[in-house]
């Protein structure tokens, strides 16, 4: 697996404009030119990241974040974490659903649970919590309902 | 021959039928309330106190360390006070609600003072929900001896290891002030 | 719904000469009761790790049959003791409180495990229902995370020892037009509404925890 | 006008629109398929799920990190070990702890064993959702108590074991835990034979499964589909090769793949992974060195859990859980609890494939393909 350095100048050699930068052991790649990077580690013969392992969305309280962990199935090579960040109250990040299809459900529950919409994902609906529940309860301002409540405010 | 499959796994069942007249190994079902299975040593359910000689005089010194590190936060202690006001160091009040513990064990594992540790009764159920399952100190009591025949290994290390720490407090305890003898 | 033996008029001496003969004697209510307890049939409904051990405990090792509760009906019409194993979640407890209102009276409600008497280990969790009893009458708390197979049958049998100790002439499901149906709660924005049924469950005083 | 079957126009039926219910003995627990059917044949299947949600990440983040090792028992709460492997491992990377050999080794026994449990109980229920309705199950589980009871001698409980610690295992095994792991495994091979006589030539298994929920190659990697559902479709990935974490390349072990994919070939994979893994634990058990069962610096002292402060930064630890690949994303800002605690549940994403592989099958299929992929709804919905 290429250092992480190398990953960013091949991107940036393929789209002038991306301003990929690297953050401890992840790649940060802005949620405008996400997609594009997407096409490109999935179809680049030398990274061919074709498995999607996991995505997370976190609530780092001035932004969201999510996080992608790719892997490569013939190659057999680690995990490269990916984050895309958008902000916090209107979060819009583009579903790669199109290229990895386990991002399905896993968009859905970070839609459902941490409240980051993703653009282009087929079905979005909340995945664990019911349809009527108004909130995002992952994130760090939620407040839990009192279950002892007295009768009058039912 | 089309069913030879479904008769090869008729004849499987057959056989075990037919073997379970023979083979005691084979009749696995213990009869619960008469027969029992052996009890694990290390198997553990709910935590109870523990005391040496008389019911009073508990190890547990409510250094709340159980409670803290409780994942599902199900032991409540007060500390007990003496006249003055002043705290002393015994729980007044030691609930374990027993509707939420986990049976994990890690207040067994991180009490510095061996004062509690996880018990092999399991026949608890009870109709009341608040009255019958939240038990108080006097319900969690049960003595070294009982603990030592639970679990035998684990009293026979922890006695040692209480005896050689009272053995060296007692040394130094002579070093600081040889003049007055061992106190207790 | 006492825990009292069952008293019934016949007298012990009158009884034990008589079975010498070889008389049986027994009053119409402990026959009724003999053979309601040795009977029951479980509803075939498993939530969670609980599930697991009462299946184990249907197994050939701890074998429920020899209580005569083997026979897991999947249907709650044909099921008489509903044993809750596993976390009732506020998603599912509406489905929960409709299958115990589908069941047939004499019903009854075991709560197997911690999660479903109070949420358990989970009771923080924001889709996690603190205890069933807030919406249905539960009969025999059984502790435990998972509670051994052999504690289930030892629950079972104290729900046995009630069902024989219940007079049938005062018990609720005996008394004409009864009409038990708990309400079924709703989704509302951030929980359940109602978050409790008043007349099955009062909610005991918040007890504080003096961690931290 | 004379009636003549020619006439009639094509029969208009209705589609039904049923719910495999949260309550339904087929499901494995509260799982449930929206199903739209034409007759007996599947349209439209959507899974819903989140009747078991119990905000196990929620719970994690205010808790300390070993408060969170008991609460992975209760993921996939048919194999515990594997879910506190998976987690010890995530947070030994975290911290940078390393794990005395001894350790290594009681880890790959317990992991090793869980995997017999589970893959024997996958069997039992897919052969109860076939129609054999309780006799598989009650072998399965006549072995799984064998098991068991080594689990409960050595960690204390039958199924939460909570044994797993950050830098090793919570107490060393018990004296006689070796002989009797050699006594398991001279015995499981013939359980295997008898469990293969009793299932595998059979020719309603054969009949109702071969061809059935056929999953292509390309379909399971880009769904992000592992364990035994992807190597049975022919992808020769298993992350016990691939990452080689904890000592697994120093075993010698094949891995099974199978080749169309169908419920048969998910069935037989299992069988062929117990042999292997009766394989590895026979190699395991005669290696395995004498030595301290927990490294003492930096490691968990199980005196205080609440000093236990991974440095600040993030770790993606994956194990090759019995369904699939278990991860763990895990973020530490440096105090004593998590700030995100992320599991990446097999069973979870193996279901984004459920309605592809149902289509046009009749419900019956529907119900088996559901037990093949082998989902435990505590994994599932966290």
């Amino acid at each position: 697996m290429k250092t992480l350095e190398e990953i960013k100048k091949d991107i940036e050699s393929c789209y002038s404009d991306a301003t990929v930068t690297v953050e401890g052991t992840s790649l940060v790649v802005p949620k405008e030119r996400w997609l594009e990077v997407a096409k490109f580690l999935r179809t680049h013969p030398e990274y061919s990241l074709d498995y999607l392992s996991s995505v997370t969305g976190v609530d780092y309280k001035e932004y969201l974040e999510v996080v992608y962990h790719l892997y490569s199935i013939e190659k057999k090579e680690g995990p490269l974490a990916v984050k895309v960040r958008t902000d916090r109250q209107k979060g819009l990040v583009p579903s790669v659903t199109p290229f990895w299809r386990s991002a399905e459900f896993q968009e859905r529950e970070a839609y459902d649970l941490v409240g980051i919409h993703f653009e282009g994902h087929p079905d979005l609906r909340r995945i664990l919590m019911w349809d009527e529940f108004q909130y995002h309860p992952m994130r760090k301002d939620y407040v839990q309902e009192d279950q002892d409540r007295p009768e009058k405010e039912f | 021959m089309f069913g030879l499959g479904v008769l090869k796994g008729m004849l499987v069942t057959f056989k075990n039928f037919i073997l379970s007249y023979f083979t005691k190994e084979r009749l696995t079902t213990v009869q619960y309330p008469e027969e029992r299975i052996p009890e694990k040593e290390r198997f553990r359910n709910f935590p109870f106190l523990i005391y040496d000689d008389k019911p009073e005089d508990l190890r547990c010194v409510s250094c709340d360390i159980c409670a803290k590190e409780c994942p599902p936060k199900c032991i409540t202690i007060v500390r007990d006070k003496d006249e003055q006001g002043r705290p002393l160091k015994r729980p007044k009040v030691f609930d374990i609600d027993f509707t939420i513990c986990m049976n994990c064990g890690i207040c067994e594992e991180v009490c510095p003072f061996d004062a509690i540790f996880m018990d092999h009764e399991f026949e608890l159920a009870e109709f009341g929900r608040f009255e019958d399952l939240n038990y108080h100190k006097e319900d969690l009591l049960k003595s070294a001896e009982y603990f030592a025949k639970i679990r035998p290994s684990d009293a026979a290390r922890i006695d040692a290891k209480r005896r050689e720490k009272t053995a060296k407090a007692q040394t130094e305890t002579q070093t600081q002030n040889p003049g007055t003898g061992p106190t207790k | 719904m006492g825990t009292a033996t069952n008293i019934s008029q016949i007298d012990e001496g009158l009884r034990s000469e008589l079975q010498k003969k070889g008389i049986f004697v027994s009053s119409l209510e402990d026959l009724y009761n003999w053979g309601r307890r040795s009977s029951i049939w479980p509803l075939q409904f498993g939530l969670a790790c609980c599930a697991i051990e009462m299946i184990a405990t249907a197994c050939a090792r701890y074998d429920i049959d020899r209580f005569g509760a083997g026979l897991f009906r999947p249907s709650p019409r044909q099921a008489d003791l509903m044993i809750v194993a596993g976390t009732v979640t506020k998603k599912m407890a509406p489905q929960v409180v409709r299958l115990y209102n589908q069941m047939a009276e004499p019903k009854y409600c075991i709560t197997m495990g911690a999660c479903s008497i109070s949420g358990g280990p989970f009771k923080d969790g924001y889709n996690v229902l603190k205890g069933i009893d807030r919406y249905i009458p539960v009969d025999v708390h059984l502790p435990g995370c998972p509670p051994r197979p052999e504690a289930l049958l030892h629950g079972l049998m104290k729900l046995q020892q009630k069902i024989d100790s219940q007079e049938i002439e005062k018990t609720a499901w005996y008394q004409k037009g009864l009409k038990r149906e708990f309400p079924v709660p709703e989704f509302g924005p951030n929980g359940l509404n109602p978050p409790y049924n008043p007349e099955v469950f009062t909610p005991e005083q918040h007890r504080e925890i003096t961690v931290g | 006008m004379e009636y003549t079957l020619k006439d009639t126009p094509a029969l208009e039926t209705q589609t039904l629109e049923v719910s495999l219910g949260p309550q339904h003995p087929s499901t494995h627990g509260v799982f449930r398929m929206n199903v739209t059917l034409d007759g007996e044949t599947i349209l439209k299947l959507k899974p819903v799920m989140g009747y078991l949600h119990r905000n196990h990440e929620k719970l994690a983040e205010n808790m300390s990190w070993l408060g969170s090792m008991p609460y992975t028992d209760r993921l996939d709460y048919i194999c515990s070990m594997t879910n506190n492997f998976a987690y010890a491992l995530a947070v030994e990377k975290l911290a940078g702890l390393q794990v005395p050999e001894r350790a290594q080794y009681i880890r790959v026994i317990m992991a090793e064993l869980t995997r017999l449990v589970n893959h024997t109980l996958l069997i039992g229920f897919l052969l109860n959702d076939l129609g054999a309705f309780f006799t598989p199950v009650l072998y399965a589980f006549r072995e799984r108590e064998k098991i068991l009871d080594l689990f409960e001698a050595v960690a204390g409980s039958r199924m939460m074991c909570n044994y797993f610690r950050f830098g090793g295992v919570k107490v060393d095994v018990t004296s006689d835990f070796i002989p009797r792991v050699r006594q398991i495994i001279n015995k499981y091979p013939k359980f295997l034979d008898e469990f293969e006589k009793l299932l595998s030539e059979n020719e309603i298994l054969m009949a109702r499964c071969q061809n059935v929920g056929v999953l292509p190659k390309e379909l399971a990697i880009n769904a992000g589909i592992s364990g035994p559902m992807l190597r049975a479709s022919g992808v020769p990935y298993d992350v016990r090769k691939v990452d080689g974490y904890s000592i697994y390349n120093r075993f010698k072990f094949r891995v099974p793949i199978g080749e169309k994919g169908d419920v048969y070939d998910r069935y037989y994979i299992r069988i062929l992974e117990m042999r292997e893994s009766i394989n590895i634990l026979d190699q395991a058990i005669k290696e395995i060195p004498d030595g301290e069962f927990i490294t003492k610096e930096g490691g968990v002292g199980a005196r205080s859990p609440r000093n236990f402060k991974p440095p600040k930064g993030e770790a993606y630890g994956r194990i090759e859980a019995p369904k699939g690949e278990l991860g763990f994303y895990l973020v530490s800002d440096g105090t004593m609890k998590p700030y995100r605690y992320h599991v990446r549940a097999p069973s979870f994403i193996n279901l984004t494939v459920l309605e592809d592989m149902c289509l046009g099958q009749k419900v019956a299929d529907a119900i088996i393909i559901l037990g093949s992929i082998d989902i435990v709804l505590g994994e599932v919905d966290r």
